[in-house]
């Protein structure tokens, strides 16, 4: 499954993989561990080839203990090595949030610099693959309300490469988060002349358009490019921003985008409730109060535990409900006292 | 605080004296697994038991092989199989009263029927219907879990809590050799030490963690030894002898129950197949170590048993197969009935009462799924309900490489 | 410290020790257990006596280990128990975060309704106590993004001892967030006759105002009543309004005050960015668009790792700054294009 | 999968044949903690090395004395002391080459003292200024870690790390018989194990964790107990016998340095002053409890050994002592001085680059200090970085009962 030299095309699993392959053959101070990285290549195979080629040391099969991979990558980092942690799941990246959050996040500023903490945290997360419980969860709003973290999430081929080697050269901790249903997703793809990515904190546009701006990241951005195409035939042009990373969120991006069509709709797969959106929704609001026509509304996960695979096609943002936000951008100015708020046909 | 007065005045005295909070010996495992099958001590073994068990073997080996055979009809998303472990689920259920609770982690399926809980209810999370098919409260089958060792905690609690009580209820929790790595195993055998909980921790030794062997996931000599850490007894078991678990571990489960105190107990077995359908074991193990470890079958090994001291005839193994036989049948025809789930339940049971958010997105779903039912009644088709239905098949589809 | 009898004061401290009294005589299913909780009556001292007055089986010192505690308290409340659970302070519950998310919160989820989780989390929170590092955090947001939790916190004496009772007696979990800063905040308080609570999920307008809306809880309740008092001297009649519950969230007195007032202010002491500043001024950009004459904004603490005692004041938000902000609610619609988004003075 | 297709033609072989991963007996510790002191051995004791130990001592107890007055003159917020523990730390410092780590727990400052680190350096996250007030990188002592055990991966990693790039250094963690409770001290033991990393883990069992006490904590017969269960040697000292603790550390020491792997060490010790200035001991503890173990005082006893082997007299107590005064009296003389922070570092060293959300909050906070200036400025007095210094003295309040 590694990707073959002069490839032109590959999925974002093979992308990943190469991006490890490179970074690890680049720089000899990074190491890949976790569970089931080594003769397995992890469950996604995202490692896959990569022990043989660097060694166990270099590629290593860890105890099964999450708190104890990240703590460990923690103290590696202290000593100069750029470790790159695989959690297996979303759900189970959780036994190491006190790792993540009192020392991973703060420990760069706990000791005034002199501690940086160059650590990738790769955690597949999101639904939307048939998975059991605890197989489903999109987690990042945990990680968005630690200072001290970065956060970022690919959406196509070439960024999952792009960023995950931006990640790893980062002298700052990055949580980079793998959208499972995007695993098998193939893209054009040249690993000799990777797409250039500016770097962490930057979104971009992925469509233009001048009627409404759809933003969004990782698994639900092929959604809103299909939605986009679809509501050209209701006369929409939407615009739609991929964040790619939400923390630093790219903020002039988004606000150049929404005061220039006045309307917006975040759409993510996480519960809307505390999610990202919410965040999204609010710095828009404060930021381009006098340019909104409408309120700007949020297309998400319903607030419930990550359902069971045969219903969770009605718990993830589709196609449809993108639309439905979409006419209820108030187009005609329909608004009256008392429309705001009925609860039927909300978006949270 | 007194910085030394007086130097030459005072008379340290002896140290305070010390002694371990317990006599460390006999919580020390054996030096070998225990065993009975092909001892002497098994001559001896009750051979209503030897028969109760053969039975359970041969319908749990027939449990695991319809269901993997499931998992390649897309009747089930996922099942992680425990043939080659079937000793120790059979031993396990068998070595429980009713009263008692068992705590299976995702892999214990067949410690759950064999307790007598419907194979259907079982698999409801691995098919990927609701997550749990059954009524904990009823079974005292707490819910499968996949987050690694953290039932653990739990029915430390749960034995805590009916000791309180004074119930005489044990709780018996499985756990594999890798989940053993995780915090929580730590903190829930402490717990259950320091409060003499009423648990049985069965650790099933099956070599692997997924892809990860043995000597990456522990240098101690073995499991059990662990148990003197928290001060309490380890005993090994050979995990394939289903005669010495079940012994093993009903002597835990009196100890537990007398007040004794809670007992690891590590039983050294195999996972003879891949770790789930979507696994290639391929990849990290050999075939001859497989096939070493096939030869030491924990069903063939009570039936030659039986055999040999004549309690096992052909038409008695005959008649175990046929019940095994039907077992199964029941068990696919039932699997491939199409389950019926309500969508409008995602809403229920998030909370006691709905939230004003939740009505407001239960509002949004039950809209959807009327103008869906309009639009496919206007196209000739079925209802809301079904359109739910139907949809969901495709959201079984295997995971590749998932879990 | 324990309250006496027909006490007419008491800190908030003791209200809550009250609390903990009365349901664990009422109902003997309740359990409290922790760190230190026994005869030392937690570092807090808000299980003082318990041990005492209830036995050490049912007010219980445990091992140190916050999974284990939650853990043991799944289990318990399993078997029918009403587990009350002391987390030491903020970042020592994160340990517990797995057993929180995968179990408490979706136990009754996962099993159909079988299994509810009547499990409260105390958990003190927030700075302002001179705490050294670990000892202050904010983390309502990693709580809020977790559905099947309920998050509530007191800002008053009263209703510290009223939300307590509710929470214990609800059969879904509660995070109780206790503000160490109001912990020895005094009040009149009479336990034999409780202010009633109306349950969880209901937010008290704490003044009533025209001129603007100030939305708090917890350890920024009284800042932003004094605010509001400053405030009359610049001729601004503040409302203010007390979410005591984060979740479930009481959307309906929030939107009728905005509307009726046509400006917000967020005020917390969680970080700004991810916390649940962001989520309340998304939901009334979307319920209360077209009544708002400002962007709703928030002050809040800064997006850094909580800092040392000595510069704590210069990160807690504090009447000035919530001021500052009520002054940039654009009173005179002095908005320009190009004067959103500057930057300088904003409040996130 | 087969389901025993010829019921009479298996031969079930013998089990695969089982071994101890490793020998548990040299694992397990002594029946007697290890001591030196008043046993034979020590009329070998190396005179230099007694010495050495006795001036760390007695300055080590004078620094002790010293923070907790400071805590009683508002200099420091908090101080969790190591009087009594006085042998452990001085051992941990003087096991270690200079180029080796240091791990200490919040409750180890002394130990970092003892290896050289200036004391107002190790005291800054405790007087309420910035977190860690030392380079760890030059000084090689990670910072003091207050969320109990998670210091403990860090020591494997980075021991981990040092092996892997070749060089001979051994890394010293150092966690309480409380925190032996955390399940990040059950996973650093394993990886440590399994890694064979160079890691000395020193248990200070000091009875207590803040009021609970062993018997709450631990059913173990010792913590020194759990070694064998990773597979690991577990030693079992007199905590306050420095000679001793001394010897077992820098033998634990070699052993991880030259490859042999971890090593746990239970040193039995006694917190003999309350758990820090806040706490409140007479609620859990007796004075007679606490008598006793100051009787068996860590400085004292070599302070007597030194003199009954004639290698210490009068002045040479009183030269020591008059050294540790110095240590006081400077350590006193400069927490006295208010530190200078600045503000505006509250937005330096989130990350290497400031974020345009922390730019922008940058300026907020800078033209608040501004405009407090001007005002400031207007009533006639000093400038804003010492405005934010001013008010920040508030913020070190003794918190009631916290940590
Ligand atoms: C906390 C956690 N981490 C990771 C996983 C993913 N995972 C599922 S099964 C498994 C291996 C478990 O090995 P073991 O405990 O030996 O049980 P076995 O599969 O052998 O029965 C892993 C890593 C998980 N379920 N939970
Ligand atoms: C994860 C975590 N939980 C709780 C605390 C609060 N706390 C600080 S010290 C302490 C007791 C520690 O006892 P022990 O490990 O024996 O160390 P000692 O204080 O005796 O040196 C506790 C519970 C903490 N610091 N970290
Ligand atoms: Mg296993
Ligand atoms: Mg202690």
């Amino acid at each position: 499954m590694t990707a073959a030299v002069g490839q032109q095309s590959a999925t974002m699993a093979q992308a990943l993989n190469r991006a490890l392959r490179d970074a690890m053959a680049e720089d000899p101070a990074v190491h890949v561990l976790g569970e089931d990285v080594g003769a397995l290549g992890g469950v996604f195979r995202i490692t896959d080839g990569l022990a043989k080629e660097f060694g166990e040391d270099r590629c290593t099969d860890t105890p099964l203990a999450e708190a104890g991979i990240l703590g460990s990558a923690v103290g590696m980092a202290m000593y100069g090595l750029r470790p790159v942690v695989e959690m297996q799941f979303d759900a189970f990246a959780y036994p190491a949030l006190e790792q993540l959050v009192s020392h991973v996040a703060k420990m760069r500023n706990r000791t005034r610099g002199a501690l940086p903490m160059p650590v990738t945290v790769r955690v597949p997360y999101g639904g939307g693959i048939g998975g059991v419980e605890h197989h489903s969860d999109s987690s990042e709003a945990l990680y968005l309300a630690t200072p001290g973290l970065q956060v970022v999430t690919p959406g196509t081929v070439a960024d999952a490469y792009g960023l995950l080697r931006a990640a790893i050269a980062s002298d700052d901790p990055v949580i980079f988060l793998e959208p499972k249903r995007l695993y098998w997703s193939k893209a054009a793809f040249s690993p000799e002349q990777p797409e250039p990515v500016p770097g962490i904190g930057t979104a971009v546009v992925r469509r233009p358009g001048s009627s409404a701006t759809l933003i969004t990241y990782g698994p639900s951005l092929p959604v809103c490019l299909e939605a986009a195409e679809a509501a050209t035939a209701e006369g929409w042009d939407l615009e739609v921003i991929d964040l790619r990373s939400l923390m630093p969120l790219d903020e002039e991006t988004v606000c150049a985008s929404v005061r220039r069509t006045g309307r917006a709709v975040i759409v993510h797969e996480a519960s809307g409730f505390g999610g990202p959106g919410g965040e999204l929704a609010a710095r828009i609001g404060e930021r381009c109060f006098h340019y909104l026509q409408a309120p700007v509304l949020r297309v998400t996960g319903f607030d419930i535990p990550y359902p069971p695979p045969m219903l969770e096609k009605h718990h993830l943002p589709g196609v449809d409900r993108v639309l439905d936000a979409v006419a209820r951008l108030q187009w005609e100015s329909e608004w009256t006292e008392g429309s705001e708020g009925s609860g039927r046909g909300w978006p949270w | 605080m007194t910085v030394l007065e007086q130097p030459g005045s005072f008379r340290p005295s002896s140290p305070p004296p010390w002694q371990p909070r317990t006599d460390p010996a006999p919580l020390l495992p054996d030096a070998e697994p225990y065993r009975l099958l092909g001892t002497e001590a098994a001559d001896e073994l009750d051979p209503a038991l030897l028969r109760r068990l053969y039975g359970q073997l041969v319908r749990g080996r027939r449990y695991n092989a319809q269901a993997t055979a499931l998992t390649r009809q897309g009747r089930l998303a996922v099942y992680p199989s425990s043939a080659g472990q079937e000793a120790c689920q059979v031993a396990a259920a068998l070595a429980l009263e009713d009263r008692d609770w068992l705590f299976p982690s995702y892999r214990d399926t067949l410690a759950a029927v064999a307790r007598g809980l419907d194979p259907v209810q079982a698999l409801t999370l691995l098919r990927g219907d609701w997550h749990t098919g059954y009524d904990p409260r009823e079974t005292r089958v707490a819910p499968l879990c996949t987050p690694l060792a953290t039932q653990l905690p739990h029915a430390v609690g749960l034995a805590h809590a009916a000791r309180l009580k004074g119930d005489e209820v044990v709780a018996l929790a499985m756990v594999g050799d890798g989940g053993s790595s995780e915090g929580d195993f730590h903190e829930a055998l402490n717990f259950a030490a320091v409060w003499r909980a009423p648990v049985v921790f069965l650790l099933q030794n099956n070599g692997f963690a997924i892809s990860v062997p043995l000597s990456k996931q522990t240098a101690a000599p073995s499991f059990a030894h662990k148990a003197v850490g928290y001060g309490m007894p380890g005993r090994l078991v050979d995990g394939n002898d289903a005669p010495a678990v079940h012994r093993v571990l009903t002597e835990a489960v009196r100890r537990a129950r007398t007040g004794g105190g809670p007992t690891l107990v590590e039983a050294i077995t195999y996972r003879v197949e891949a770790h789930t359908n979507a696994d290639d074991d391929k990849r990290y193990r050999s075939d001859a170590e497989v096939a070493a470890w096939r030869a030491h079958d924990p069903v063939a090994l009570v039936e030659r048993e039986l055999t040999r001291r004549g309690l096992l005839d052909e038409d008695g193994i005959a008649a175990e197969r046929q019940a095994a036989e039907e077992l199964a049948a029941d068990l696919r025809e039932r699997m491939n009935r199409e389950p019926l789930l309500d969508p409008m339940d995602l809403f229920t049971h998030v909370y006691a009462e709905q939230t004003s958010q939740l009505r407001a997105q239960a509002a949004q779903l039950r809209a959807e799924l009327a103008a869906a039912e309009e639009a496919a009644a206007g196209a000739g088709a079925g209802t809301a309900a079904e359109h739910g239905v139907a949809g969901a098949g495709a959201g079984t589809a295997a995971e590749e490489g998932a879990r």
